[in-house]
This record gives C-alpha cells, structure tokens and sequence, in this order.
C-alpha cells in the first residue's frame, strides 16, 4: 500500500470500474446480437492487468491476449476504437479487421493479443531482445493464461529470455481454466510459478484479486528486468467470473465456486480497502461510476455511428506496401 | 433412412467405432464435460469415461505426437484439433512423423490415426480462427485429407478413415454442423477416395468440396438456362479424378470452387491433374477457379462474407464461362 | 563481374546488409564458431560480434516469433532455419503470426522478416532433411516465398528480401551452395516477383524454380532438334505470369518442372493461373508437369536420384510433349 | 555393483565393446565414400544406452534419436540390418529407405529414430499411454540429448507423462553439447535435470561415464514406471568423443577438453574395474574383442553383398496397403 499515493489508488480503483463496466456494455452489446463472432470477458480479473500496467512506464511494451480488453484499457487504450472494433467498423483499432480477439494499439505499446494461445510469448521475446539490442531503458510484459503456460512456447521463451538476460516480465493471469480445463488437472504442481525453477529465474504466486499485491509483485520484477537482471515469471491467481466465451455452459465449476470467488471481486475489496482507510467517500464512488458510465455512452454512440469498411478495402493490409508509413 | 444433422453425423461415427473396437479413443482439449468446442462429443465422457474420452493440456503439437506414438503401438486415436488454424501445432508431427514414420522405417508400422478439425469461415472468429486448409498438407506423401460436404458422406467417410491404416486428416465444416440430411439406419461406409456427382448436367462441371458443394448447389437456383454438373470431391488426397474427367468429355467447360485462398488452393491441383489428361482435348473454354480471395479472413461480417465464394458469386462465375465472357 | 558461388553469393548479401543497417542482424543454430550447418555464417561472428549473430537454442517454433517480435519493433532479423524440413515448427509463428499480423491489426504494423532455409535432396540425409517446400505455405496470404537458382539471383533477391517490409520466405537449395556464377561489383537488385527468361526457344515453354531451372538447362543438351525456352520464375509467391503467357503465345507448349512432391505441388499453382489465362486459347497441347515423386525422399542414392526430375527425365518429357506422345 | 552380477557385467562389456567398434567400423565405411548422407557417431557414450538398456524387460520400449546405433545395439539390434541399412541395401532395417538416422526395430521394441530432434519425445509419451490403456505391463524409456531438452516438445511431453502417471522414463543423454552449442550456454541451470521440478517429479542427474550407475538409475525409475508412479526425468552426463556429424570441424571445444573427457572413456573405466575385481583377464578381455572384430567382418560382408532395393519398388510402403500384415 505505501508503494502508491492516494492518487495512483484512486486512478487503479477507475481503471478497475472503468473495465468491467466497459466489458459489461460489451456484453450487452453481444446479446443484442450486434457483436459478430466470439468475445472472452475478463469480468473478475481486472485487478491484474491494472496492477500489473500501473507499475510500468509508459513507454514499457505489453503483450495482451485473446482475453485482452483489461490489458488494453489499462494501458489507456481508446474504449471508443475498442467498441467500433468489436462492432467492425471502419473506426475500430483494426479499421474492423480483427474484432475483439485482436485489439492492439502499437503506438501505445500494446503489441496486440493473438487468437493463438501461447503464441504471443515468442513474440513478446523477441520485442525484449530488440529492447535490449537498441539500448532501450524500456521493459516487456507479457500476459499470458494457465492453459498457455502448457503450450512448449512458454518453456522455450522463458528459456530464451532466461539466457539472453532479457528484460521482460512473464506474467501469468491463472483464472483457475484453460477454457472448461481445471489447472489444478493439468498443471501438476501447486503453482505455475513453480516452473521458474527449470530456468533458475524467480517464480512469484500472488493474490490475483488484490490489485496492490499485483503492482508491487510487477514493480519489483519490472525493475529487476529494466536494471538487467533478467526475466521473472509471476503467477497472478484470480478466476473469471463470466462463461470462457459465448459458446460455454459452465457445466465444469459448480456455482458454489462461482460464489466463493465473487465474494473476492477485486474491485469491491478495494472500494472496500479505500473506504476503510478514509480515502473514497460514498458520494466520491457515485461519481466516478457516473463519469465511466458516460463515457461508456460515448463509446457505444461513436460505435454504433461509425460506418463500416468499404468492402473493396477487403485486401487492404494484407501486405506493406513500398515506401509507405508505419 | 433417418435424417440427422452433419454434427450428429459425426458424432455417431465416433461413438459406433468407439463402441465397435476398444482401441479407438478420442483425445483433445475440453471434450469432456464441455463436450468440445463445437459440442461433438457431448455426452460421450459419462458413456466411455476418461480415458477414452482423454482430454489433453493446450499441447497441440505434443498430442499429436502422443496419437502417433499411441497408434504406433495398434491403438486408433482419433486426435480433435480444435480449429483447423492451430494444425500449425501439429505439423511437424503430421507431415514429418505420421506420414513419413512407417515408409523412412522400410514399413515396419502403420499409424491408423485420425487428426479431426472443425475449419472455415463464416463465424466472425477473424483470421486465426477461420481458415480453411483443405491445401495445407497437399504436398505431403503418405497421408489421406478427407472433407464431406453432408450428413451421409460425414458418418461414412469417418468410420472409413477410422478403419483406415494410414494418417488421415479429416476436416470438418464449422457452417455445415448443423445441416440435416438423410443417413441410412444400416452399417454402410463411403470409401475413401472416390469423388461423386450429386448433381448431372451438361453445359459445364463443377468441382468442389465441403462447404463449396453446397454453396455451388444453391448457385444452380441463380442461373438461368444452364445446367452444371456438380461433382463433390469428398476426398482431397488421394484425388479421384475419373469421374470429373468423364464429366468434362460431356459438358467442355471446368469450374473448381473452393473456399481456401485462390493462390495455393486446392484448385491449383486439380486443374492441373485435368490439364495434363486427355479431358484437355474435349475443353472448349478455358479452365477456370474461383477460390477465397487471398487475404486474411477478416471480422467484419461484410468482408468475411465477401472474402470467399458465395452462392451469387459462383453463379455469376458460372454464367461468364458458359457464356464466354472470359477475359471481360 | 566477379564469380562466385551461391554460397557465397547468400554471404555477401547477408554480410553486406548488416554493414549498411544496423537493424539486420542473423539468429539461429550453431551460426557461430560452426558457422551454421552448411557455412553461410563462417565469419560473421568475428565481424559483428555474438548479439547480431545470435544463436539460439533448440527451439525453433519460439525463436521464429523472436523474429518477429524484433520485427515488430523495427528490426529487420534474418531467421535462420537449418534444414526446411524443420519449417514444420515454424509453421504457427510463420502463418497464424507474422503473416496475419498486420491485417488483423489494421494496419498497424509490418513485419520485415527473412526466413532462410535450405531445401532439396541429393545428399543423402533421408526423409526429414531433404524435402523442397516451395509449396508448403503457398496458400497463406501475407508472406513471400523466394527461391532463387543462380547466385547473381540469390545475392540480389536475399538483399531485396532484406528491404522488404513484409515476412518472406527464402529458399536456398543444398545443391546449389557450390555451383559458381557471376556477380555484378557494384550494388544491385533483383526485385521480388518477376520471373526471367533464362534462355529463348520456340517449341516449348518450361517453366522451373531453383535447381529445376539448372536441370532443365542441362536437359536442353539431351534434346535432339527441339529448343525449348527456358522460364525461371525466381519468386514463387507473388508469382510473375506475364513472362510465361508471352512465351506460351510463341511456343504454344507448357511443362512446369518441380523438385517438390508431384501432388501439391508449385506445378499446380503455376498450371492454373496460366489454364485461365488468354494464354490457354494459345495451346497445342495439353499443360503438362513434371514433379517429383510423391514418396519421402529416400535414403539409397539411386532411389533418392529417381525420386526427383533430373535432366534425362526431363529432356525425355519435353521430347514426348512436343512430339505429341501424350497418352503413350 | 552389488545390483548386478558376473554374467550381467560381462555382457555389458561386451555390448558397451560391439558399439564402439561398430560406430569404427561404420566411420571407417563412410571415410572410403560406402556412406551416402550423414551419420551421427555416439563414441564415448556407450555407457548410457548399454545401462540403461540393462534395466529393461525385453518386452519394454524405447524411442531413440539420430545419434542411435548405441541404442539399437543395446536393444539386441541385428548389427548385420544396420550395416545393411548404411550401405542402403534392401537388406537393411528400413530396406534402405532411412539410412543411419532412422533405424527402428518395432519388433524388438525399439520404435525408432527421428530426424527431427526432439520430435520423439511426445511420440514415446503416446506410447506409454497405450502401454498404460492396455494394462501392459511395460515402460517406455525415451532417450533424447540436451539439444532436445530446449524443444517444447520436451516439457509438453513430460507435463503429460506426469499428469496422466504414464510408465515412462525420460533419458537425457547430456553430451555437453547440440551440435557446437554448448549445454552450459543453452540451459541456464546446472542440470537438465532441474528441469523435473516444473512438474514435480524426480529429476536425477548422474555420471553417464559410469555404465553401473545408469543401470542402478535407470532401474530404480523404470521399477517406480512400472509400478504405476510414473515418469522421472534422468540425465546422464557424458560426451561425444567424435565430432557432431560429417561436416564437423570441432571449433567449438578444444582438444584439452576433448582429452579430459576421453581419460573418462567409459569402457576403459569399466575394464579396468572389472580387471580390478579380477573378473575379468587380459585373456578374456582380448577374446571378447576378438569375437567382436569376426562379428563386425560377418555384418560388414553381409551388408556389402546385400542387393540394392530396386528403383521400381521407390514407392512401397509409402501407405499401409488394405489387409496387408504389419
Ligand atoms: C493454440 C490454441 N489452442 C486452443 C485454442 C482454443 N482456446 C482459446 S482460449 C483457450 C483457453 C486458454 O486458457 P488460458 O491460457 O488459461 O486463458 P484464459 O482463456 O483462461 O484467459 C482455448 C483452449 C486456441 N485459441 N489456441
Ligand atoms: C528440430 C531440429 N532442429 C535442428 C536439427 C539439426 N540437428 C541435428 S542433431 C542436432 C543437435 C542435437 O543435440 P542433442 O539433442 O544434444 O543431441 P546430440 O546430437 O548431442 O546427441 C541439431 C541441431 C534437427 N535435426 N532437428
Ligand atoms: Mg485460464
Ligand atoms: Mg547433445
């Protein structure tokens, strides 16, 4: 707690609203059948990428995933490109190419999420290694999920970032499952942390609900990579509290789960936290709600009016073109 | 004769086999309580329990090692990938292992193994979720690439491959899942390897697979005074390349559909396999393809449906051949 | 001029373009001391020291998308894969990855990539290091696909590939690292996607990759009064047609020669977009290919030899074409 | 010691002598141009697949690697098929189709050899698992190099092997190097073997040089395989004698550590125990060579007299033929 001020606290417990209530919009807009495709909402996590960013510098990178609407806003992503995005518009971060498996903002820093899980782990390597090969005082963090620290891309970039001393911060969001598979199946050991120990780098398990505990635990590894001292593999517990996607019926977790872990929202502990010691008043809370939901407003309104991409753009950005800009 | 969706089809192949011979098993990622990411194997948990029903880490390229090295031994592994795209896992031990193990080895095993993946687009799940990859491995010796377009073929084409001594790669349409059609009651099996023609006609022939059969039979509706004839494929490799021969010495003109990218399609193959038969010399037009445009499936719903053939595309593609608007 | 060979050719272009830009930089295995399995790199260590010339562990599907990660933030790696066969674990980060990573983002960013690998058999090493890929991800849009056969192309097209914004693929073959060539002083280009003529004829028109195109031109001596034109196309994706209908207008023959395995096959893309073409109406003969056997390449030299088109079987197949023994 | 008798020792002398003078005899056809292709000489380990070939039932499995003559020796392999088989002879293992890096035996149980390193791994693992579902009662011991250890296959593998209690042992034979990369630069901690600990199972690293202690070992891990407690990861450090492959110039290690490991060659050490014990005479010791030397001429005349398969049977065994027998 003393590692922030009353601001920071402030500006986390925003970004923590600010997310669920954006994916909660997102949903609905789903039910109403406007969202084409698949979505994966992150309702319960929040506390994780919100930690985890608070604790970078804005120009560190971050690789996101096909779970990755928390890692976006929390590195201050556009919610308007974001909603136009999930709606296909020509506005939307990928001008309506991607949908919301694929939002990324470059020039922010977010390397972008891809569909393939385990894939972005290399990726997010190989943007350390240039990190490190320009001389840049910045630092990768890559988010990833329980069911991708199965995949052999987890191991071998560890592995990588391990012997090239790279500054990067692996940061595993265990939400319990890989879409219905329990991690307690199919991960031997207690912890996914635990396989630090076959690169001999530091392997951390902290409380995924408790954003503070996340932005020290980041903290401390971020700095760690930027000083090159290496990569650092954290393991943030947490669960997700909605279905994985649209398609799940939640047949493999009994409700009473559910509830046991809602009772861990980490927003509320936090709103909580802060109104114990005296930092956020009834009234202060009620107005951050309303400033979120009419910012939300705005971002569906600007969605909703946005055309769609004209259909001979269908091969633009297929390929870089000669000469043109980035 | 009873009528059951393409899924079910499916499904049942699955569970006869399984109930019919104790060393088939299904292995893949959440097809357990989930019943998989397309619901194929919901309910088959409860009737064979886990370890026929094993459901595997997010290990694609390592589980499929594990069928291999599984039928190796005599079992018949029946390997779900959950969407086609994440093959790019499994290829090296598909393309280098499977297909090469029994002939590198001076065939002293045999893999009856059966890679099954859900592919194509129209569900709004972008470019790594949506691609259709009937060509993918069309250039690898030793392997089968099985892709029905209906119930029937589904059901029998799956107990075939199941059967099967070889490596098979058994591509299943996500559209088609829910589609009925007519499946006798009896034990039958289609065989792999021969294409079909589902519907006669004279003025030009149509060859096509999966998804691309039906979408070319809807297209007939379109035209106006033309009659194709559609011969559906069922089997990428080996190709049957007979009955579309026979078919072109009647109609003259060649149209293949096919739903992957135009460039490295699987038309590319199968034009050239006529090209160099003697159906060359009763060719009246120029022989011609319509496949997906060569992009990444895109999420917007207009793009992605503009991106492969279409019903009206296919007729319009139909009509400028027939009526010589070649190079218009 | 200057003659060199091959090898030396993809060296200095390698070699070249990291003293002129300090973004490139070499990764793979044992591209240090060992100077990577068939000597490209010998040297490059001692000039740009062990971060530029970077060698990795064994775990090539993760040190691909290093690549690409580096790319992504402006780096231009060159990825080095020690035999083709093992793009297999490429497959994922090269397809699902640094070819669709710019469109599904909009846009947003390019992947200036160069993967190299060798391809080919004729050494001996059996089924797993000896495939030619050229059509392995033919059908995935958003990359390019290299494969040159002389070294004044592979030193001119590796450094075009180097400029290149997008992911490619570039293809060098074993056989060829030896043969000799000449090589402009000065700096120069080859650009990606035009074909050449390598040499003019009027009977018919053959058209080949990499050591299909140095095969061919010695199959030209085995012929008895017919003078074939010889078409190297140099890229096989986007790939140059323009060169090949103008010469089918003169020559009025076609035979596409691949090392590949003849299913899937380069030769069927290259049949069908010239079977579509106003090219086809110019034909007095069926469109024929000649590619290689569709087996694993073997281990025993002589097997290995017959798997894959060499000049005598060549020459006997352009012979039989134009002396119209088609169906013999 | 004590875990093996006389008979046992003796045998392992003279398999650990059949190897090496078999790997001469083999390099000695490839220097006079008989060899088409590469070949991968394992010279200097003898003592890891004689070992832990030793605690194996006959009827037990093992997947082997590029470097394999070794392990196809030990396995009671037909040294007459294998110089067949270099020579590409129809005669040979795989009729001439695979050639040194890929010779398999199904029938002894051993189920081959990839190209392609680290690709066996998962293929033993799914053997283990029909072992397991057939309720045989055997193990799978998998050997694979510390090159391998860095392809995910190998975690992939092991994480299955683990969570499924497959009867399977894992087998590093740690040479100290993948082709010139060097285990020390490649894997950031002391042992392959730490790597078990990202599963939770043992990991036992030991003298690779010291035939009895890969016995005693590898017994143990296969006797815990059997008994239905699943894998263990052993890594058995030894060294190659000869260089990586045909076109090896050995620039990545000097000739001072080269001598260093060769005063630890495995078969000298074990003679001169046995000699020590007085198991075995100078007598003995020359008979058993000689013996051998007769067998290495019986395999290489065979091989060399043997037919070339014919060009037109190229394409069998291609695909596995309709009712035709395995
Ligand atoms: C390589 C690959 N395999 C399978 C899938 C299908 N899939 C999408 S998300 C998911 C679960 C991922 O689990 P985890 O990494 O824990 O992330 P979470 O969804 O729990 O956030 C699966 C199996 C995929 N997209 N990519
Ligand atoms: C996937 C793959 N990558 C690279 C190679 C080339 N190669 C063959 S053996 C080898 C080294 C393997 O090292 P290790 O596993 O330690 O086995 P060793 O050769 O030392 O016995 C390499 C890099 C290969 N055959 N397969
Ligand atoms: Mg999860
Ligand atoms: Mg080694």
């Amino acid at each position: 707690m003393h590692t922030t001020d009353k601001k920071l606290r402030k500006e986390m417990l925003r970004k923590m609203l600010l997310i669920r209530a954006f994916e909660e919009e997102a949903e609905k807009l789903f039910m109403r059948n406007l969202v084409h495709g698949t979505m994966h909402l992150s309702i319960g996590e929040e506390a994780v990428p919100v930690g985890a960013i608070f604790a970078l510098h804005k120009s560190d990178y971050i690789s996101s995933t096909h779970r990755g609407h928390g890692h976006m806003i929390a590195k201050d992503g556009d919610i308007k490109k974001m909603f136009a995005e999930f709606l296909g518009k020509e506005t939307g971060y990928c001008h309506g190419r991607g949908g919301s498996m694929h939002i990324a903002d470059f020039k922010l820093g977010n390397l972008g999420a891809t569909g393939i899980v385990g894939a972005g782990i290399p990726i997010a390597t190989g943007a350390a290694l240039a990190v490190k090969m320009r001389r840049e005082n910045n630092v990768v963090l890559c988010f990833f999920g329980d069911g991708a620290a199965n995949e052999g891309t987890f191991y071998e970039s560890l592995n990588m970032a391990t012997i090239w001393t790279l500054p990067e911060v692996f940061l595993c969001e265990n939400n319990q499952y890989a879409m219905s598979s329990p991690a307690r199946k199919f991960i031997p050991t207690p912890n996914v942390a635990d396989r630090a120990a076959a690169f001999g780098i530091p392997g951390v398990a902290i409380d995924g609900m408790d954003v503070i505990a996340v932005y020290e635990t980041v903290k401390a590894a971020v700095e760690r990579a930027r000083s090159g001292n290496g990569p650092t593999l954290i393991e943030a517990k947490t669960y997700r509290f909605k279905g994985h996607s649209k398609s799940d019926k939640n047949l493999y977790r009994t409700k009473e789960e559910i509830e046991m872990w809602k009772k861990k929202d980490p927003i509320m502990l936090f709103k909580n936290r802060l109104q114990e010691i005296g930092e956020l008043s009834e009234e202060e809370f009620q107005k951050l709600k309303e400033d979120i939901d009419k910012e939300i407003e705005g971002g569906v309104k600007f969605a909703m009016e946005s055309p769609e991409p004209p259909v001979d753009s269908l091969t633009k950005y297929v390929y870089a073109e000669e000469g043109e800009e980035k | 004769m009873s009528i059951i969706t393409y899924k079910e089809a499916v499904r049942q192949a699955i569970v006869e086999k399984m109930r019919e011979d104790k060393s088939v098993f299904l292995m893949g990622e959440d097809i357990g309580v989930y019943g998989g990411a397309f619901g194929i194997s919901m309910g088959m948990l409860e009737e064979f329990g886990s370890e026929r029903i094993l459901e595997t880490p997010m290990s694609e390229a390592s589980f499929t090692g594990v069928g291999i090295g599984a039928a190796v031994l005599g079992m018949r592994p029946i390997v779900e990938i959950m969407f086609a795209d994440f093959l790019t896992f499994s290829a090296d031990q598909f393309t280098n292992q499977a297909a090469k193990l029994r002939y590198m080895t001076g065939g002293q095993v045999k893999i009856p193994l059966v890679i099954r993946a859900p592919e194509g687009s129209g569900t709004g799940a972008a470019a790594q979720h949506s691609q259709n990859v009937e060509a993918w491995f069309l250039n690898i010796p030793g392997i089968k690439i099985v892709a029905p377009s209906n119930a029937c073929d589904a059901k029998g084409l799956l107990k075939s491959s199941i059967e099967d001594d070889n490596p098979i790669l058994f591509l299943e349409h996500k559209l088609l899942y829910n589609t009925k059609g007519e499946v006798p009651e009896e034990e039958y099996r289609v065989p792999i390897g021969k294409s079909k023609i589902v519907k006669e006609g004279t003025d030009i022939t149509i060859v096509a697979a999966s998804i691309m059969v039906k979408r070319s039979l809807e297209a007939v509706n379109l035209l106006k005074g033309i009659r194709p004839e559609i011969i559906d494929i069922r089997t990428i490799k080996p190709l049957d390349t007979e009955p579309i021969i026979r078919s072109i010495k009647k109609t003259h003109r060649l149209l293949v559909v096919y739903e992957g990218c135009l460039t490295g399609g699987i038309g590319g193959e199968i034009i050239a396999s006529i090209a160099e038969s003697e159906a060359f010399l009763y060719l009246d037009a120029p022989i011609f393809r319509l496949g997906g445009t060569d992009v990444p499936i895109p999420y917007n719903r207009n793009l992605e449906k503009h991106s492969v053939p279409q019903p009206e595309s296919i007729a319009k593609k139909i009509t400028e051949i027939v009526e010589e608007k070649w190079y218009a």
